[in-house]
């Protein structure tokens, strides 16, 4: 098993946290893992991204040449790379910030999680949204693990914000096992 | 009073606020639109109460806004 | 039928590249406000910058006129050979805290104790800003950075350096000023003491240098209107803005 | 076996100083390596030890000059224009026989160049600055290795009285990764005792660490027993890996660091399309493992040598087989992070 | 019969090598203080010393205490960080004026900031002794050097720096004191001075630096004697003996 | 023919960079070559350009930086450990593209070393700082080379955009010895435009000179333009003079300076013993004159490699020869100068 | 009056004449022994006026001159 | 024809002055002229030497390996120069500042080079008497040659230097016509 996730959005927007998150369940689950940021000056200009890449075997690269999955979290992130989806892509849209019409190849799913974390007043975990919708769609990881990890990760931040979390990732799930029900 | 009105140039602004802090008049509010940069742009919100006063302006670290004096009844 | 007027407008020195700081950032006015003297001074043409390692090293971007880079902290010395090659072009350079208080304080000092005929625009955020907020040299007492995670310890890593004050007692040095920017009326005199540096050098006066007090929101993790109510409450408590030497 | 831990690149050499002993560090920030000083400003005093944040390189590596001639387990780390300003501060540890470990994540050069990873520094560090020294050079190729070269650097410093440079790149510096650690370890050497270190002249007569040797001909013999020196860790201290060898490959590729592990992706490539490629990864650096090499590459048909530069190490590669025909060049340089994809490609074309 | 007894003679913590330096050399005469003050502190056994690059790059054939060569100009952070390592320990460098104010602007000024708890002896022999005689950052006004053969020239090279007055500002610094050698009076204050600069030390109390005029006659191309005036009426003309600060 | 001068070696660079334009300097005393930066203070003025007395070697560097982004033609000297503290801005010259003169007076090593005459430097000037970069580095023999490669070096350095070395040492720079000038060359470039320096934006938009090139992909491709000029000046600009090689040698000396002009006197004396030994010189450094020490080295039985070091240009030798069997070394680092009967014995033991 | 008299370290001592200038007594005077390093070493004259002052050794940079107090008439 | 000389003696006795005078010489001569001194921080030791080396042919290694003439100027210098006396070499000693005894392969040549300096009044030029011994024993340089480079050398300074100069010259050109008359 090999998933090579890339992450991609704009400062703020949880892009990196998403990426650790998703390594972190994978590291919990038994698999090698690997989570590399776009980092530094980069910042400045707004930009956001990472590969994590998951496997049972050895992984080289943390360079992804050929994801399995794309998220992005805005427009500008698809258009910059959508190039890079190949037919058994999944590619996750934050359909809240990205435009319906952009073609794909593979496999795309749409799911406003800006909204949907808006409706939980908290901005910030439309990414744990998405990651609820990624879980569920990928089917890679168990619930479990995740919600561990999400728990583990909140650590003494937890409180409402862990509530938050949670409803942020039943309502990604959730999402895409009504609207994707028969792709999952 | 002076009347004027400011035009904000999307590209430069990053909502910051500071103008909408400096502005007298309240002239200025948050507004929703995104730019290029990912930036909540500020409004103008051209109530007729700008004075042209400049302060805005001059609070801009993004050089975004520009300042329109507006001279009425200009005869010959 | 009304008449329309521009009595402000982004100034000629300056591209039409946005600005890439972060929001409210004082890179952004402090560039502003140079170009705008420029401008007034009308000496576009005339001016060799001196861009530092830090936030403003693409400050190349912004500005329409000649820039160099300089190594990390030798910007001055890179200014004081291109005022020396060309004694009459207008040469600066303008650097943060860590590049000039920090790795080029010999650079600094050397230059200043020589007396070069160059103007300084200092840019004083208490913090690495551009590697990602570590603590300066001019980082408050009990400042939290990146790298002093309990505070700023004075007894491991001193007191913030007051860099105006230690060049003050040298000789060579005709002007130093310290501003901020966090009203309008503190932008007024910020810019009237870099115009005042500028003019020195052009009337041959010799060594000057401005202190700018700026935001860093992004490291300091305070929006831009906190972030200047902060360098109002503790910044230039201790580093107190106005005239620390004028011997024009 | 312990658990799996995630951890980063920067916090993995952080986590392994402080395992070794380390009780000085000195830092300045820089890109791609600012969590290693920003994470030991916290360990470094929960340890006991001291942190400074140098007010430059310059400073970092001459408070680490001091450190060493204290008799402390010291380090500092850097990106490369910041090992640019270490050179004499290096010179002058090797001259007076300091132990040392200095980390290097390299970034795209020249100059001010970039933040990406980049392994451009390998002639600054394997063929250094004035005078003749050498100093140990390892090349981590993931992230227990960042961890473990470094732990084991500490004890390699003290055995030969040298600084150890841990030539990283930005990729390895900010990756998570899960590693395994032996965190039951002990290091070897540390409470070895150090007569040559300063600690006051108590019941003896004043002692000095110095390079300066003026009188004619002393300087001359005291290269010729650093000499002695670098030819013991020569013979002891060569390291490397073997990838994919026992498929009795046609193939070689010659790479270190991050290009290394990207190739073992690349030799999965080929072995899918039935060309056999075996890899030589050297970990030491300097020692550089010629022999290794050399008899690693003797069936091969070719030797593919990779580097995220115009090529460097492939000199080192070069003198190793002595006879360069066999050799093919790929480079990435200035902060490029070559693909497993592109590098079969380049082989692809070669092989027919 | 007549009892002798010696009552001056050669101190304990000096080696039996007779000093290389010219004749009449301060820095002769400020080893031999030194040695004399370790001495009487009884503390040759816990000294670590710093010794810089230049004519006292070879005070450890003098010393019989440990000594660790520096870098050129580096001297200071050697120092901070064994004291850092061992601070149970006294530390001290020695530097000259090419080392400590020219080179080693920089580290002087941080680890003074800093406020280490060390003491740094300064001799400032207005040029660069081992090298030659070059202008160094103190020569003074139109003094002629080897590379300021025209005399040194303010326009060109700046005001003679005064380190200590430099220093002073610096929170971290707790006592800064010029002295000269030139008699036996300014002998034993010089001698005062240096043992607070080291008892500051012993008793925690800070960055400590002693400044000493002291003679280059054979750069300055001048018997002992007539150096030893040259001192007294120009050297310490610009560079006033006393106390520059004192806050221990 | 001009009348014989008795020169100074530093004196003869500080002549040969004044002729040659030169009118911004800025050194650090440092000896051996303290002569220069002394012998500047008087001339420079005179010649109306700047002389400055740096604080540092670090600000030496970064003045002839802003002298050269500048316009001016510029020059610092130095010697070992100075040089070292310069790596930095030399690697932000190269990157930036900015000529300029760099002269090594170099000395025994590492650290605080010595003051006597070293070669052991080499790595540092050939196989230089962070970020893949070269640096033209001329390798002079007697003082009228320190004068004619000091004058060309300005050219070379504006013709290639690139800070060009004169590596020479202690003996070169304290020497005295006869040379003849033509003082009636002129510079080429001297007054050739410089549309990149910095003057003022008069007319035209801002222009920049920088090494950072944060965009993907943008610093590698400026590093491969980099390349191609490595690559020119590696066509172009090979050097080396052949010594004795009418004679059909049986044995080849390779060597440098210092080391070079002593070889002369050995091969004289393997002359009146029969043994017929030629001598190949390398005048670049880098480039180094690859192919012609190949085919010099093609018919002698043993090439014999003197330095004075513990061998860094063997490596260059090993590398042009691809074949390294045939190859002795014999190095005296630290300071030693080898006499011309020391080598002669060196090769009578190893032929026969 | 004190009486003492003075050892000279020829080794030591370089004929600086700083303790000629010192020596209220002119007790010192310039030697013509050079010693192993080159240099004319001062002598002690021995006059008899040497009262163990000290302002001899104090001046003294090379540490070359002992200071020896003769202590007459001591009676048990 | 080729010479090679060492001169050692201590830092103020004007040993480099005295190379490079007779290096001068050699210029003026057509000769190709070598002189490398001693340099820098070895000052502080009180050492002080130089090697000149005059040929009709090419130099190449101005190290003396194998002198032709040894000037000492003081005992010190004899004693680590000695050493290097081959039978052809001609040690010329200031006899001043030498003792007679020591035995040195080679010709050996004594002359009271301080001393007449002193009784010229004029300590300094003490090597200039050797220099005109030199050139009477040797006789290598022609009289004229060595007085045109005397003047020439001391420049602005001459005036009544010129004169001492001069009058040490002859002096050791007169003492060695004299004592050594046999031998010349
Ligand atoms: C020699 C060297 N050391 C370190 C760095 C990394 N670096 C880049 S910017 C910077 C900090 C700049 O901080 P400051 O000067 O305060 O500027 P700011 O970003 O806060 O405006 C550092 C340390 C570098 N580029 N070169
Ligand atoms: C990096 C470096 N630059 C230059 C030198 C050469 N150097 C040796 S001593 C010295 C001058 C020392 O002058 P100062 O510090 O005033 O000491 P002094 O000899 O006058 O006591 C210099 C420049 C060096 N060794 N290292
Ligand atoms: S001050 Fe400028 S950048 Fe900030 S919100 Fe207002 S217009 Fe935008
Ligand atoms: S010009 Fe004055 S009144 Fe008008 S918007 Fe700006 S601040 Fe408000
Ligand atoms: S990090 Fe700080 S200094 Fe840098 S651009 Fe952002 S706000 Fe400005
Ligand atoms: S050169 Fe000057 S400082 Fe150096 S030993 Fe001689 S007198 Fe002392
Ligand atoms: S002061 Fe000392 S060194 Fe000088 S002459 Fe007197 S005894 Fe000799
Ligand atoms: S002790 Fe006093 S009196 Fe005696 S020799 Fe010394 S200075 Fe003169
Ligand atoms: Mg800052
Ligand atoms: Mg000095």
């Amino acid at each position: 098993m090999t998933e090579n996730i890339i992450i991609a959005g704009s400062g703020g927007q949880g892009v990196l946290t998403l990426g650790v998150y998703l390594a972190r369940v994978g590291v919990k689950e038994g698999f090698n893992v690997t989570w590399l940021p776009s980092y530094g000056a980069e910042k400045r200009g707004g930009f956001s991204f990472c590969n994590v890449a998951v496997s049972d075997s050895e992984i080289y690269s943390p360079v992804i040449e050929e994801p399995d999955t794309i998220i992005v979290f805005d427009q500008r992130s698809l258009n910059t790379y959508a190039v890079m989806a190949r037919k058994a892509t999944t590619v996750i849209e934050n359909s809240s910030l990205v435009k319906e019409d952009a073609a794909v190849a593979g496999t795309k799913i749409r799911i406003p999680a800006s909204d949907m974390a808006n409706d939980l007043r908290a901005a910030k975990v439309a990414n744990i949204v998405i990651a609820g919708a990624y879980i569920a769609f990928k089917n890679i990881f168990k619930t479990q693990t995740a919600e561990t990890v999400m728990t583990e990760m909140l650590g003494s931040k937890a409180g409402e914000m862990l509530e938050k979390n949670i409803a942020a990732f039943a309502g990604g799930m959730n999402y895409i096992k009504e609207k994707y029900r028969n792709r999952i | 009073m002076r009347k004027g009105r400011i035009k904000i140039d999307r590209n430069r602004c990053k909502g910051c606020m500071l103008c909408i802090d400096a502005c007298p008049k309240g002239e200025i509010k948050q507004g929703t639109a995104i730019n290029k940069a990912g930036y909540n742009v500020v409004e103008f919100r051209n109530n007729g109460e700008c004075n042209a006063c400049m302060l805005c302006a001059i609070s801009c670290p993004d050089a975004a806004i520009e300042v329109i004096e507006i001279i009425e009844d200009v005869k010959k | 039928m009304a008449k329309e007027r521009v009595i402000y407008k982004k100034p000629e020195s300056l591209t039409d590249v946005p600005f890439t700081y972060c929001w409210g950032c004082g890179h952004s006015m402090a560039h502003k406000l140079i170009a705008e003297i420029i401008d007034e001074l009308d000496m576009r043409e005339k001016v060799i910058a001196v861009a530092p390692v830090g936030c403003a090293v693409f400050a190349y971007d912004f500005w329409d006129f000649d820039v160099t880079e300089a190594a990390h902290g030798r910007a001055p010395v890179v200014a004081t050979a291109i005022k020396r090659v060309h004694p009459d072009k207008f040469v600066f350079c303008y650097q943060g805290d860590g590049d000039l208080a920090s790795i080029g304080m010999a650079e600094t000092i050397h230059t200043a104790n020589r007396g070069e005929n160059i103007s300084v625009i200092f840019i004083n955020n208490t913090n690495y800003g551009m590697t990602g907020g570590q603590m300066a040299p001019t980082s408050l007492i009990s400042q939290v950075t990146t790298t002093s995670p309990y505070g700023r310890d004075v007894k491991n890593a001193g007191y913030p350096i007051k860099m105006l004050e230690l060049l003050s007692p040298l000789q060579g040095v005709k002007y130093l000023e310290r501003v901020k920017l966090t009203d309008v009326p503190s932008i007024v005199k910020a810019k009237k003491a870099i115009k005042k540096a500028f003019v020195n050098q052009l009337t041959n006066v010799g060594f000057s240098m401005v202190e700018v007090l700026s935001a860093c929101p992004a490291n300091w993790k305070k929006d831009p209107v906190k972030a200047n109510k902060w360098i109002d409450e503790e910044v230039s408590e201790y580093f107190p803005v106005g005239k620390i030497k004028d011997i024009t | 076996m312990s658990e799996k831990e995630l951890i980063k690149g920067n916090y993995a050499v952080v986590e392994a100083a402080i395992d070794a002993g380390c009780r000085f560090y000195a830092g300045y920030p820089i890109t791609p390596q600012n969590e290693i000083p920003e994470y030991m400003s916290h360990m470094m005093p929960e340890a006991g030890g001291t942190f400074i944040q140098a007010e430059s390189e310059l400073i970092s590596i001459n408070l680490v000059f001091g450190a060493a001639a204290a008799g402390a387990r010291a380090m500092t780390t850097s990106s490369s224009p910041g090992i640019s300003l270490m050179q004499e501060g290096l010179s002058y540890m090797a001259g007076c026989e300091l132990p040392a470990v200095i980390v290097n994540v390299m970034r795209g050069g020249p100059g001010l160049g970039n933040i990406q990873p980049s392994q451009a520094d390998y002639f600054q560090a394997v063929k250094p600055g004035h005078g003749d020294y050498h100093m140990i050079t390892l090349a981590p190729h993931n992230l227990n290795e960042m961890y473990d070269y470094t732990f084991g650097a500490f004890d390699l410093a003290d055995r030969y009285r040298n600084p150890v440079i841990i030539l990283a790149d930005g990729l390895l510096g900010q990756l998570m990764e899960n590693i395994e650690l032996d965190r039951t370890k002990k290091p070897e050497l540390l409470n070895a005792p150090k007569p040559w270190a300063l600690t006051g002249a108590r019941g003896r007569h004043g002692q000095r660490i110095l390079s300066l040797l003026m009188q004619p001909g002393v300087l001359e013999k005291h290269n010729f027993k650093l000499k002695e020196k670098w030819d013991l860790i020569t013979k002891n201290e060569q390291k490397f890996e073997l990838t994919n060898m026992d498929s009795n490959p046609d193939y070689l590729i010659v790479a270190f660091g991050t290009v290394a592990r990207v190739a073992k992706g690349t030799i999965q490539k080929a072995s899918a399309d039935g060309i056999k490629v075996g890899l030589f990864r050297p970990i030491t650096l300097w020692p550089y493992p010629s022999e290794a090499l050399k008899e690693a590459a003797k069936n091969v048909k070719k030797v593919f040598v990779f580097e995220m530069s115009l090529g460097q190490m492939v000199e080192d590669v070069k003198l190793a087989l002595g006879d360069a025909s066999k050799i093919e060049f790929y480079g990435r340089p200035g902060g490029g992070v070559p693909a497993a994809g592109e590098l079969y490609e380049f082989i692809k074309k070669r092989v027919k």
